[in-house]
């Protein structure tokens, strides 16, 4: 049902993305000089205005009135058209919602965290362009305007990962998300591409409604016939891999933490990272035209899922650990996708938002308070000092390893429970799921009981700064953990509660309803298998990290491959830099080097020596003389006219 | 009468010659006479072929050109003045610093 | 013409932008006797500017063209826009150049009333209908420039541009004179549609002396516009004059010439379709490849900015060719476009320039981005609106002309055009490198004023509004130009 | 045609020419062929009146000159607009007198701008 949008209604959704996109602006222009360290009056007032439109957005949809217009053509010329338009339904309704709070939330966190950073105009000026790029991929209602977001939400993530540019394990690291993106990158681009080709629109109503006609139908690659549709949605899905970090391309991701911790909870925990997940679901019509894309996609997530969580387990820098931590829960929603539980997928990524945001920030607030200090080795006994983070932490935690009736509780026993029902290759797959669950109860504990319990192991100095952070960064933390509790509340299991899936019912006329069965019987023993995994993975951290502990470094000694293994990450990271990235980075250290004296120097000594050389001898064409000029023009006119002698005879 | 042949073969060579004089000559005056000599051969084939179609449109374009011509001369002049006072030569080979 | 018809006020009512405009200029010259700020004087005629602007406004609402002085002389959408052109070149380079004169020493205000005439003088032309009104617009327009590029007469450079300017002009008008003279001769008429029905009815599309009369006119008006081979005077004279100037005259003359080179091809010619296109393509193609290749080994940014004001020609040439209306529609929408990205490029060098010191070689531009960022980023957009990256107007600007080209079935052309449209990015990108990646040299110090703010938001603005919002300004120029 | 048509209206014309050119040049030729030719120094100097040359004969003239010289030219043309005018008047009627009024008005403020600007002091 779509309702024809009146002017306001229009004014309304452009707004939206363009209040951050104006507030960089200014803040781009005027920060350096005039605005210095009052950017965030500019910014937040913005982002805050696009959350009150949001909702109100919200609220639209939620009466019925799904919106899918075009603002703007850009360019029209024939069949050619490039618009700029917005589809405001259930699923970008919900993205907006998650968007603009979540942003609201770290912009106002942020001017505690970087206050006194001397980018701190800089800083709110690309987190602005970044919540605009967002808005801009959430709301789009075209491949292309997607591509454009997706893009620029990249393109703001490595400028804000790289934001320390002096640091430069800080470059390094936005070079390293820029070049594993690209892969990912260079097969969306061609995926949408493709789209263009066989279906010849980008809008995606047309594109949905045209794909049923394409199902069935082979391309040719290298003299093998593959299915058109399964090719459209893995070259899709390489750019979601890219942008999710998922395996393998999930390195970028851990060394995006060099950046300031707003960023890694803005855009590398809640929005940016779950893009990938969104667009899966934005494209489910085709997702759902072919089984191989979408048992890749599962199969994908659930290993991911696990094998992060093995990560995890091992890692001493805090954010480190949550930031595997997030690749395995975009695991989980990439397991949540394939099988077909589109808004399990999108309800995890909703929840997951507040709860990660929340440790995030919280590790933010630790960092901030030890004097950017991030290996948990060097912390410990930090409750007293800090008591409101750590609470807000325990909430995140309580959340996220999936203690009943919090939020992530909801979202992940969802799709546990959806995966279950998906036969032989589901059961493995929640198996992994309920096993990565385990595994990320027993690190987000650990996490806890290192930093926050025990002694301080710290510096003195340290210790003698240390602090409770400002309200400017808590009352974002207790905003942020408020959502974290009660943000799975929309997504009860009807088997608790009747008509307690609210959110599924609301995407289900975007993304349809999972489809599967079970008894209850199945589905209570689920529901019981994620509590005891969760309960378990508690209690083995309290024992090895309170209890006992030198369990961890006894069991590290007599496990050492494993201890290894998981601690060098698999030592993946070392592959790709041999195999890509270093001579990638070789080869982008030649070009940019290279610059200065490929096209500077080149252009006055001659690289592009055939163009240069002939721009040397045509200049002296130009001899400076009147009687020359004029003599060419006349031999210009002659020559015209000699021309018409000759070829009309 | 004389045919219009004539007054048209009259006004072309005219035109050639001040063209050939505005690129073959080296002297600024000279060749600002020779642009002279191109408008007024214009003028009169424009007269001659005004006569010849009985339109007076051709003769109204020559007082134009006429007056233009004026105005073309004085500002002409003028910027030679300019110009000379700076670097004293009317040799048009003498005058290219600009160019490239 | 019939002597006895009567003459009323109502008969010139079309011609009162232009009226208004040359009042404007007469009360500068009046005012300036009078008046010692220049301020004042350039506010006055930024005033009359907008007077004119509001007259073609308030004319345009109709449909019909309109015409005054015997048919000589016609109102219609298509002038209108070109007008509009004008009249922003005019107001744009008011405001860039009030503190600029002060500084080259050559404020006075005759500087403003000869920009107004010049202006009115390409009014004239976009709106002629007839041969004789174009000349007297075209002589106007032309013999203001000559002397705006002498400007500065104790400059040797300046004295020397007004020189080439002069002489070359000149020459090339005595060829407009010529070429009409022959048309005249063949066809009895020197009103541009009556010539089209003569040609028409005499059945002289196939004459030689009629194609050299069409010759004669396309190199006059080639000359004006700076197309190859009568583009030699250009980057002498950009480099010469003013800067100010050179923005003026990049744009101005630019456009009186795509106007009267479309009015007087599509309408006089419009029979010689084939001819005339077979011309244009090779004088096209030379063009841009002149323009493009040149302005490779410049070390002056003014005549870099005039080769690439070349190559441009040479790009909006190819709307022309397209032979539609359509592609003279694209051709008028670059030229808008156009007016905005090089009067703002102008704008940065002007800036440079302070007493002492010139600020037109591209290695004064080494390190702009740490001293003055601003300025940095504005030259970074209007250099890449030059090149034609999206989504500056720039680029749009090419893709329509590209598009409408392909459209009419010349995709060499178009496959030609872009690559010397890749060839043209090396220069321009060499500027964002050196104010980006070089060190600043010496120290910069920027000239700024509040108008020149003015000009520079403007420009800026309009280059980003129109490569993202390109649907307002084509809508406007297909309203305009095809009804 | 050329070739085909002698204009026989301009014939005494040419007679009237061709006498002219041929007393002129007869004049020179004669003398060249009588005259004795012994030259010196004094006889091959410029005549200046008997008295010796004084300076360089190329005189550089003030710049007044010109400026004189470009207002004549151009004021003295622009009267060329006044004579179909004149012509013409009756038909032209008011209309006709206005625009040539205007005409002249517009000379007139640049009579005014070159009048204050000082062209017209010698000194």
């Amino acid at each position: 049902m779509q309702y024809a949008p009146t002017v306001n209604a229009m004014i309304k959704y452009t707004l939206i993305p363009l209040l951050p996109f104006l507030a960089f602006i200014i803040n781009i222009l005027l920060g350096r000089n005039f605005i210095r360290d009052k950017a965030h009056w500019v910014a937040i007032p913005a982002v805050f205005g696009s959350f009150v439109l949001a909702v109100s957005a919200f609220i639209d949809v939620a009466n019925g009135q799904v919106i899918n217009i075009d603002v703007y053509s850009w360019i029209v010329s024939g069949d050619f058209n490039v618009s700029f338009g917005f589809l405001i339904d259930q699923l970008s309704a919900i993205m907006l919602l998650v968007v603009t709070s979540i942003s609201t939330l770290i912009f106002i966190y942020s001017v505690g965290y970087m206050h006194g950073d001397p980018g701190y105009y800089r800083f709110f000026a690309y987190l602005s362009l970044f919540v605009f790029s967002m808005l801009i991929l959430v709301m789009a209602n075209n491949f292309l305007l997607l591509y454009f977001g997706w893009e620029a939400v990249g393109l703001c993530s490595y400028f804000l990962i790289g934001f320390w540019f002096h640091k430069k394990s800080a470059a390094d690291a936005g070079k390293k998300a820029f070049i594993v993106n690209r892969f990912g990158d260079f097969g969306f681009g061609l995926g949408v591409i493709l789209i263009f080709l066989t279906l010849g629109s980008l809008d995606y109503m047309e594109v949905f409604n045209r794909a049923g006609g394409i199902a069935g139908q082979t391309i040719n690659i290298l003299g093998t016939d593959f299915d058109l549709i399964t090719v459209i949605c893995l070259l899709l899905f390489c750019g979601a891999v890219g942008k999710s970090a998922q395996l393998p391309l999930h390195v970028w991701l851990p060394d995006a933490m060099e950046g300031p911790t707003p960023v890694s909870a803005l855009i590398h925990a809640a929005t940016m990272v779950t893009a990938g997940v969104f667009m899966v679901a934005r494209t489910s019509p085709l997702f759902n035209l072919s089984a191989t894309a979408m048992n890749t996609v599962a199969v994908v997530g659930g290993l991911t899922a696990i094998f992060a969580a093995t990560i995890a387990l091992v890692q001493n820098d805090i954010k480190r650990v949550i930031a595997y931590s997030t690749v395995s829960q975009l695991g989980y929603m990439f397991l949540a996708l394939g099988v077909g539980a589109y808004s399990a997928g999108i309800f995890h990524l909703y929840t997951h938002a507040y709860f990660k945001a929340l440790l995030f920030l919280g590790s933010g607030s630790v960092i901030h308070a030890l004097g950017d200090e991030q290996d948990m080795r060097n912390m410990g006994g930090l409750k007293k000092f800090m008591p409101q983070t750590y609470k807000v932490f325990i909430i995140a935690t309580l959340s996220i390893t999936g203690i009943p009736f919090l939020a992530g509780f909801f979202s992940k026993d969802e799709i546990l429970w959806r995966v279950y029902q998906q036969g032989d290759l589901g059961k493995f797959l929640w198996f992994l799921g309920t096993a990565a669950a385990l595994l990320t109860a027993f690190y987000s504990w650990r996490l806890i009981y290192m930093t926050f319990h025990g002694k301080f192991r710290g510096t003195d100095e340290q210790e003698h700064h240390l602090h409770e952070s400002p309200p400017v960064i808590t009352v974002p933390l207790w905003f942020l953990a408020v959502g974290a509790v009660a943000a799975g509340w929309v997504g009860i299991p009807p088997i608790l509660m009747e008509h307690g899936d609210r959110i599924g019912e609301f995407l289900a006329p975007v993304l349809g309803h999972a489809q599967g069965h079970g008894s209850h019987a199945e589905e209570y023993f689920v529901i019981a298998a994620s509590i005891f995994v969760a309960v378990a993975g508690w209690l083995i951290a309290h024992r090895m990290y309170i209890k006992k502990p030198e369990i961890p470094a006894q069991l590290g000694a007599k496990y050492q491959p494993i201890h290894k293994l998981l601690y060098n990450k698999y030592w993946i990271d070392e592959l790709y830099s041999k195999v890509f990235v270093q001579p990638t980075l070789k080869l982008a250290d030649k070009v940019i080097l290279g610059f200065d004296t490929i096209v500077i120097e080149g252009i006055v000594n001659g690289i592009p020596a055939l163009i240069d050389s002939f721009s040397q001898g045509l200049r002296r064409i130009q001899t400076g003389l009147i009687s020359n000029y004029g003599l060419v023009m006349t031999l210009g006119a002659l020559c015209m006219l000699i021309g018409y002698m000759v070829f009309s005879g | 009468m004389v045919p219009l042949s004539w007054y048209i073969m009259l006004s072309a060579v005219m035109f050639s010659i001040g063209v050939f004089g505005f690129l073959a000559r080296r002297n600024l005056i000279i060749m600002f006479i020779s642009l002279e000599l191109m408008l007024n051969s214009v003028n009169v084939s424009l007269v001659a072929f005004s006569h010849y179609l009985q339109s007076m449109n051709g003769q109204i374009l020559v007082f134009f050109v006429i007056t233009v011509a004026a105005a073309e001369a004085a500002i002409g002049l003028a910027i030679l003045i300019a110009y000379y006072k700076n670097n004293p030569t009317i040799k048009v080979d003498e005058i290219n610093l600009l160019k490239g | 013409m019939d002597a006895g018809t009567t003459l009323t006020i109502m008969d010139i009512r079309p011609f009162v932008p232009e009226l208004t405009l040359l009042c404007a200029g007469l009360i500068l010259i009046l005012l300036d006797l009078i008046v010692k700020r220049k301020e004042i004087v350039a506010a006055v005629g930024v005033a009359g500017t907008i007077a004119a602007l509001y007259a073609t406004y308030k004319l345009f609402g109709y449909a019909q063209p309109q015409y005054a002085f015997f048919d000589m002389f016609v109102l219609d959408g298509y002038s209108s826009f070109f007008k509009l052109i004008f009249y922003l070149n005019l107001i744009l380079t008011i405001c860039i150049s009030v503190k600029f004169m002060e500084i080259e020493k050559a404020s006075c205000g005759e500087y403003y009333s000869l920009l107004i005439f010049a202006t009115s003088g390409m009014m004239i032309m976009a709106s002629a209908a007839d041969l004789i009104v174009l000349y007297l617009g075209l002589e106007l327009m032309a013999l203001s420039t000559y002397i705006l590029a002498g400007l500065t007469r104790k400059r040797h450079r300046s004295n020397e541009a007004a020189l080439k300017y002069f002489f070359l002009g000149a020459f090339s008008s005595g060829f407009l004179l010529y070429g009409i003279s022959l048309t005249f001769g063949l066809t009895g008429t020197t009103n541009i549609r009556d010539i089209a029905h003569a040609i028409y009815a005499l059945n002289v599309m196939d004459s030689p002396i009629l194609y050299l009369g069409m010759i004669f006119i396309v190199v006059a008006f080639g000359f004006k516009i700076a197309l190859a081979p009568f583009h030699m005077w250009a980057p002498d004279v950009y480099e010469g004059a003013p800067t100010s100037i050179t923005a003026f005259m990049s744009v101005g003359p630019k456009a009186a010439g795509f106007a009267v080179l479309g009015r007087v091809l599509f309408d006089a010619f419009g029979g010689m379709q084939v001819q005339w296109t077979s011309v244009l393509i090779p004088m096209a193609v030379l063009t841009m490849a002149l323009g493009s290749i040149i302005a490779l080994s410049q070390t002056n940014i003014k005549r870099m900015l005039a080769y690439s004001s070349i190559a441009h020609a040479g790009y909006m040439l190819l709307g022309v060719i397209a032979g539609t209306p359509e592609g003279l529609t694209s051709t008028a929408n670059y030229l808008m476009i156009y007016t905005f990205m090089n009067i703002g490029a102008f704008a940065i060098v002007i800036m440079l320039r302070r007493e002492g010191f010139r600020g037109e070689n591209i290695e004064d531009f080494k390190g702009l981005s740490k001293s003055h960022p601003l300025a940095a980023a504005l030259m970074l957009i209007f250099m890449f609106s030059l090149t034609g990256i999206p989504p500056t107007a720039g680029f749009v600007g090419k893709f329509y002309v590209f598009m409408e080209l392909i459209n009419s079935g010349y995709t060499y052309l178009a496959v030609i055009a872009v690559v010397f449209s890749a060839i043209s990015a090396f220069f321009y990108l060499r500027i964002v490198m050196y104010m980006y990646m070089k060190d600043p040299g010496e120290e910069i110090v920027i000239t700024t004023s509040p108008s020149m703010s003015i000009a520079l938001a403007i420009t800026c603005v309009m280059v980003l509004i129109l490569g993202v919002f390109p649907s307002f300004l084509l809508n406007l120029v297909r309203y305009s130009i095809l009804g | 045609m050329p070739g085909t048509y002698i204009p026989w209206d301009y014939v005494p014309v040419m007679i009237v020419f061709a006498f002219a050119v041929m007393i002129g040049l007869g004049a020179l030729v004669g003398g060249l062929l009588v005259r004795p030719r012994r030259p010196y120094a004094q006889k091959l100097a410029p005549y200046e009146s008997g008295n010796p040359p004084v300076g360089e004969p190329r005189y550089k003239f003030s710049v007044k000159f010109y400026i004189v010289a470009m207002l004549f030219v151009v004021f003295d043309v622009e009267a060329v607009f006044m004579y179909p005018w004149a012509v013409a008047f009756d038909k032209l009627g008011m209309f006709g007198f206005i625009e040539m009024m205007l005409f002249i008005f517009i000379l007139l403020v640049g009579y005014i701008y070159v009048w204050k600007k000082g062209a017209f002091v010698w000194e």
